[in-house]
């Protein structure tokens, strides 16, 4: 039974002083623990980005990838090895930016993965250019007259490929930031919790200060229930977004292993010994045969 | 009856999507399943429908394992195939052509090359409809190269049993018809082909055989992504791998494609990726960080005519430099290249080997003649496969380890760190592209990361992959370098030289990373002249062998290198070595003797 | 005034006799003709794939690009010259697979170019393997057990991504897909036409018969308004996107260029001639100046 | 008084996030302004706050473009400043060091340093705030360094005037609070900076400058995507090409910028993207592209630490072979390498003419030290740039072409071909990544696929930017070759080797691609002796010497390669060479004595 104190390690976590990811990782190191898990059997690809160092910070194994590129990544961790809990984090910028693409085909190949994303609206690492999620008009030095695009809106967007488990939880808010992530990870299949997580050096419009205001649980909306797409879709429009909670969840749906022909009957690839693998060989005769 | 040339070629070409390729694959199973060995090439563009293609199948008794540019018998479905291929002919040779289209010889069609008109539309309908013309003119071929029917029904039963009784039935009757056509109002004798061994021969192409080197190794994860020529590998591990627990993902791109071996690798799973040119390019990043993060990894790239786009359909050799060097920063890689069949097969095989004992990216440079093209072999060396999973560290190890945290980039003599895979429990650590200390945390200090690009470096010092196989006496008057599909080409050509008394080597490079540089020298040492053969436009072998220094004062080095998308036919290496080596009688007669339908005329009466 | 003839080329088309792409060629011709375009003033921006061919066929000035970009390349055509009608066209491989960060960008971004997405569920050059929009259980040579992907679903996936022209057309309807592209080139924005345009070789589902029975003209409900966002997404989920129309528009919202500060007021930076970019220089002196 | 040093060390050091950086560049911009050389070096890691790091000034009157080892005068706002750079600090050193840490020296601190401590958190409190400690400690030193406090005035208005008299009040106050209570308590008189011509320099980094040459040169379009060390030239950019009616597009990644540049080049304007490694692997099959379209395009790689995330703030020249032969395929590229803030500029302007020229991608290898640290010039060549716009067709020629079709890629004899832009009437053709015929339309002939090859290659043939450039004695005993930001640290080097009577030349290359392989050749030839300096782990440079053939025999080839992250300093050249050269004399003394404080102790007493 690990404990809370398993997951940690002794380095010293490099963001700012107060920085929203210091609470996306103690939210994850506590579901972690409150799930059981052993940190042997825990599987955390990261990203590149400020967020992207949370893998430095969490006794697990861990996987530190290029920008953008979490989720191939885990998913193939989760093939090798799908006794593994797999959980994948990065940035804003890594994930809607430079990894959009492996976002959206992620949510609609459903693998068992939890993908956390840090969302500061903001490229922090790279010192505070506008972001995919940040707002219109937002100035930053690549764009001294302001941002003039529209940004990205995850939890719709995750809705509409087709997802089955869309959260957001705050960093300001651990103890539901944890139920959050500990749900995304119980659930079968891709769970995408958006953590926001706001960054107290570049980000002066999004701040603790704005969330704290902002943000509605939706779990808490007398109409709420976690299976409606179009309520869900219809609130997340009415408020921009700014919400919290499970905003979707669809438990029926397999997942990606769970249709992949023979797969999970199967003993685990990365787990076949050299023994096993050349036992397996003598079946490859038959198949070269059927080139004669 | 004709004389049996020493390869007998015969070519089918018409309009793309009109079933040119699967006839001549017909032919080639068929008579490999005779026990005859077989090459089977194929001109293609990057076009479903429409446009020339042909497929060409050299017959032997003997290996034969390259393209030519000689053809006895061509099969013509359309005008536009007699046009584009009739120079190939040989005396003797025969056209045989559809009626419909009312095929015509070119003035320039070489002396004794008859035409011989068929029906095949109108048999075809016959025998169940105008899909049926290939078969007929396989009937036809059959007849004219002196073959049995029965082993093509047998391949038609095998083929379309599943699709029932009349499928069959209208397949048989069309060859039948084809057959019987061409027995009664061909003139003279069929030809003879060489007599075969009578052991039926595997017939398959460099991808499928690289394939089924990669599953027995051990291989159960590939992501790909499609693009010619490199497809072929993915379809056929799609076919196979769900029955080994393994699965074969189909990503949205290669970029996803390598991180996901990047992912399966480091989970520990013998994971692979292929493509070609583009995708190579996209993979850079990617493979950066499997050097980066010591990842076991295969990946490989069946290249293709680039710069860009290119000509995806067209051979080349011209990724050589972007797989050794292409990424930003310093990665160490192995590359390997294969050129044969069983070379394919082993390959796919070793270099999950190389991986898990390097804990680096190992990239297998295939080619689109090897990889799409169709050879005979005998067997592949299935046998000879091991599987060696390298430094993984054992669980009571990892015990002992403890709390201290365990070392997975340790420095060690060879550079080859203890593996641990998530799952064991102490083995936690962090894999990063970031340079990191021996646990793997970021770590920037100047000595920790001169000692870690010296370490991972040092590791490719130990790669025992053979550098290249030598085939000729210990010192030629001539010794041809080549790599890939080349190996076939060179082979031919070396029996026309040594036929004329040359004294010449063959010397096939298999590894271009680590660069062989000291073992080619030690070849090199001492021979008059070497004679480089490479297909591409700027000479990238020779590049690298300069930029080793692998040439050894004194040799002199010419080479042959082209980027007009035809592989080489033996006689564009062997016409310039021979001039080279002065070499006395007609080399080029030879050349074409051994194929030569004698005497001329004879063949068709 | 260019005629229809003005945008034919002497090129035969390379694709199968009855492929969808035909179709869609001539609607966009026809398209440029009606809208009075000159063929030196269209820049058509193709991707790779069967489809992609489709520039080669057309007198304009193309470009034919990697695999996937084609919309980042026909901003960059934008950007030089917006004076220049700019059209992207490709597969749905070439979209939605490769090409799906760049998409779901444009979309945010909204520079004023037209997307045409020759859209056959496969992909047709490499000779048949599913593609992001297959039907799931879709077999092939890549996936023999059955495509067990969820099908990505592009116009819902656009308007959530908040696309300002949203549209579906089908090759076998020619006259409505010309209409289509036409007022999809006259939005000022970023205009995207989903051609749905069968592959007669490789595609033995989504036949031209299966479409000719289940699409349906959204434009002919009499509740249909092009500007109803939720209207429009909840139709696409109740239909599974077999529609056709102008799903969706909004014509409110300013184009890149027209946000860009500065931009349109100033010549289009392609067209400046080596003196005016000569006297542009002079500018330069001051700006070294403030580093002193 | 003190002497003054040859070139004055001033370095202050603390956490990340506290205004280093800042702090350097004011005391770097007022001196620069005053009329002195600067230099300006940081050493930091990629996080935002937290963990050492410090921003070293070099301040003399003569040009200073490179790092040392050698400090004057320390800043040290923590301890751990003091204990990692307290080696550097020369005999009559001062350690500045605030009070509230209560710093001590190690005791390894070299003979005749002194810890001065001050209560810089204190007296900043008093000024307005602990934000006002560097000003405090900016103060401090301009009393130590014998300055006028009333420039630091000046930037202070300048820079913080629009935030309002109150903000520029404090930071006035925190200088002079600093400066009295250096001048009151500390011991002796102030150190003597040599003195200064009194004409003010510029203060830039070669990202700045090079995105003014871009501006310069009538780039207009400006697509990016952040990168660590390259984002300053989009961010200079943004600030600026508004102005000119021009945009700057902050991408979704590298692939997307690659791309906005090939459409914007297609479509004609001059347009670029600036990356760093890992965005350059990304670019790969994008580059491909615009070789094989014939675009015209800019791409700069502002290097820095690889393989894969490598080290992203640290110093490194390893992307050489990976920007030439990167790309799958076979496409020619352009690539030059600026050595100096004033080529950054000249390099970013001529790039756009070369690319125009040459119908090609040109690929600006620029390095992290060059791109993000800070160098003085008296000017920028601003005056020398020209535009040329190459072989761009005009609207009479192309009515004449008429109907029969533009060939935009005819066959000349250099290779070059006609283009015509988009909205040209007449002009109209494909460009395509295929293989294209003259017209651009696809075609994979073989004759047609050799002739484009060899005319896409035979553009570079002409290709005039400058090999290289040279500087010292016709036949020196020893030649020094550098690329990159090495320059003003060779040039260091070889001032003290000179001093002891070498004949020492240093030739630094500006061109990789093409290869200026005979250019070099013919400058080697007959030279005893030549010093590779290169920071990369393998060495490209050599490597490249070596492909091309570019090394006379008989040259001696000795090389210093580093990839450790930390920029060479002039005694890493000096003394290999001197030692191979015999040099006698105390060349150790020399590269000290310059910069030392003569007499030791005399500067505090
Ligand atoms: C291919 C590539 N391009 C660019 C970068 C530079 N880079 C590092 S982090 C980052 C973005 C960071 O933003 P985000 O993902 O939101 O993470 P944050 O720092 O805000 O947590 C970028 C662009 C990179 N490392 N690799
Ligand atoms: C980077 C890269 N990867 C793969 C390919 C191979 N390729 C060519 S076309 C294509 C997909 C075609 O599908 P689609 O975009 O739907 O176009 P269609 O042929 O169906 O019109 C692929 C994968 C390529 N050219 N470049
Ligand atoms: S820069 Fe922003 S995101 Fe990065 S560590 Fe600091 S507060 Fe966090
Ligand atoms: S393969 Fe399909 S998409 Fe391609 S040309 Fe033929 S019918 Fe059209
Ligand atoms: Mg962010
Ligand atoms: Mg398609």
């Amino acid at each position: 039974m690990a404990t809370l104190e398993a997951f940690k390690t002794d380095e010293k976590a490099w963001w700012c002083p107060g920085c929203g990811d210091f609470g996306v990782l103690s939210a994850l190191q506590k579901a972690l623990a409150d799930l059981d898990l052993e940190p042997e059997k825990v599987a955390l690809v990261a990203g590149i980005g400020c967020s992207g160092k949370i893998g430095n910070y969490i006794n697990s194994y861990n996987l530190h990838v290029t920008h953008g590129r979490t989720l191939p990544a885990a998913l193939g961790v989760k093939l090798a090895n799908p006794s593994l809990t797999v959980i994948a984090a990065g940035g804003d910028g890594d994930a809607f930016a430079i990894g959009m693409s492996h976002f959206a085909h992620a949510v609609r190949r459903n693998m068992d993965v939890t993908y956390i994303v840090m969302d500061n609206h903001i490229y922090g690492l790279t010192k505070g250019q506008n972001s995919p999620t940040s707002d219109p008009g937002a100035k930053s030095k690549a764009s001294p007259w302001g941002n003039v695009e529209q940004p990205v809106r995850p939890l719709s967007l995750a809705i509409s490929a087709g997802a089955t488990f869309v959260a957001q939880g705050f960093s300001g808010n651990p103890r539901q930031l944890t139920r959050i992530i500990e749900e995304a990870i119980r659930h079968r299949g891709f769970s995408f919790v958006n953590a926001i997580s706001p960054c107290v050096t570049f980000n002066k419009i999004n701040t603790y200060d704005f969330y704290r205001k902002s943000l509605v649980d939706l779990e808490q909306d007398p109409e709420y229930r976690a299976n409606d797409r179009a309520w869900a879709l219809r609130k997340l429009l009415e408020t921009g977004e700014l919400v919290t909670g499970i905003v979707y969840r669809d438990d029926e749906t397999l997942s990606l292993e769970e249709r992949l022909p023979g797969f999970l009957q199967a003993k685990p690839v990365a787990q076949r010994t050299r023994e096993e693998l050349e036992a397996e060989k003598a079946r490859v005769r038959q198949l070269i045969e059927s080139y004669r | 009856m004709a004389a049996s040339p020493r390869v007998f070629a015969w070519k089918i070409g018409g309009d793309q999507g009109e079933g040119i390729d699967s006839t001549g694959t017909i032919l080639a199973t068929v008579l490999a399943r005779a026990g005859y060995w077989i090459y089977g090439y194929k001109w293609f563009s990057s076009r479903i429908k429409g446009g020339h293609t042909h497929f060409k199948v050299r017959i032997s008794d003997r290996p034969v394992n390259g393209a030519s540019s000689d053809t006895h018998v061509l099969v013509a479905l359309t005008q536009e195939t007699i046009d584009k291929n009739i120079d190939e002919l040989l005396p003797g040779g025969v056209v045989l052509a559809d009626e419909a289209f009312r095929p015509r010889l070119p003035e320039r069609t070489p002396a004794g090359v008859r035409l011989v008109p068929i029906p095949l539309s109108e048999i075809a309908k016959r025998a169940g409809g105008a899909l049926m013309r290939n078969m007929v003119a396989l009937g036809a071929s059959a007849y004219l190269l002196g073959l049995d029917l029965e082993p093509f029904h047998e391949f038609v039963r095998r083929r379309w049993g599943a699709k029932g009784e009349p499928v069959v039935e209208a397949n048989i009757k069309a060859l039948e018809e084809g057959y019987a056509f061409a027995r009664e109002h061909l003139p003279g004798e069929p030809f003879r082909l060489p007599s075969p061994d009578g052991r039926p021969k595997l017939t398959l192409t460099g991808n499928q055989a690289l394939a089924l080197g990669a599953v027995a190794a051990g291989c159960r994860i590939m992501a790909g992504y499609p693009i010619t020529p490199a497809t072929g590998i993915m379809e056929t591990l799609a076919g196979i791998l769900p029955k080994f627990g393994g699965a074969v993902l189909q990503m949205e791109d290669e970029l996803a494609a390598v991180h996901v071996v990047a992912g399966a690798g480091y989970a520990g799973a013998r994971a692979m990726t292929a493509t070609s040119g583009p995708g190579i390019s996209l993979m850079q990043e990617g493979i950066g960080l499997l050097s980066m993060t010591e990842t076991p990894s295969v990946i490989v790239d069946v290249q293709r005519a680039g710069p860009s786009t290119g000509e995806p359909t067209k051979v080349e050799q011209s990724d050589l430099l972007a797989l050794i060097h292409g990424g930003h920063g310093e990665g160490p890689r192995i590359v390997i290249v294969p050129s044969s069949v069983e070379e394919c097969f082993s390959d796919g095989a070793e270099a999950f080997n190389l991986a898990e004992r390097f804990q680096c990216p190992v990239i297998v440079a295939s080619d689109l003649a090897l990889g799409e093209f169709l050879h005979t072999a005998e067997d592949l060396p299935l046998e000879q496969v091991r599987i060696e999973r390298g430094a993984l560290v054992e669980g009571e190890e990892l015990r002992q380890v403890g709390e201290t945290g365990f070392q997975r980039y340790a420095f060690t003599p060879t550079g080859i760190s203890p593996r641990s895979l998530p799952g064991q429990p102490h083995g936690q650590f962090l894999a990063t592209g970031s340079e990191h200390n021996v646990f793997g945390h970021v770590n920037e200090e100047p000595e920790n990361r001169r000692r870690m690009m010296e370490k991972r470096w040092k590791k490719l010092e130990a790669v025992d992959f053979p550098a290249f196989t030598y085939e000729g006496p210990e010192r030629p008057d001539a010794l041809v370098v080549g790599l890939g599909y080349t190996r076939g080409v060179i082979d031919e050509a070396l029996e026309a030289l040594r036929a004329h008394g040359a004294s010449v080597g063959h010397l096939q490079v298999r590894r271009l990373s680590p660069f062989p540089a000291a073992e080619l020298r030690r070849r090199l040492e001492g021979l008059p002249f070497a004679f480089l053969v490479e297909q591409n436009a700027t000479g990238e072998l020779r590049f690298l062998l300069e930029a080793h220094d692998a040439i050894p004062a004194g040799v002199v080095v010419e080479e042959v290198h082209k980027a007009d998308g035809r592989p080489f036919v033996p006689e564009e290496i062997a016409r310039p070595v021979a001039e080279r080596l002065g070499l006395q009688g007609d080399l080029e007669a030879w050349l074409r003797a051994g194929e030569q339908l004698a005497p001329v005329g004879e063949a068709v009466r």
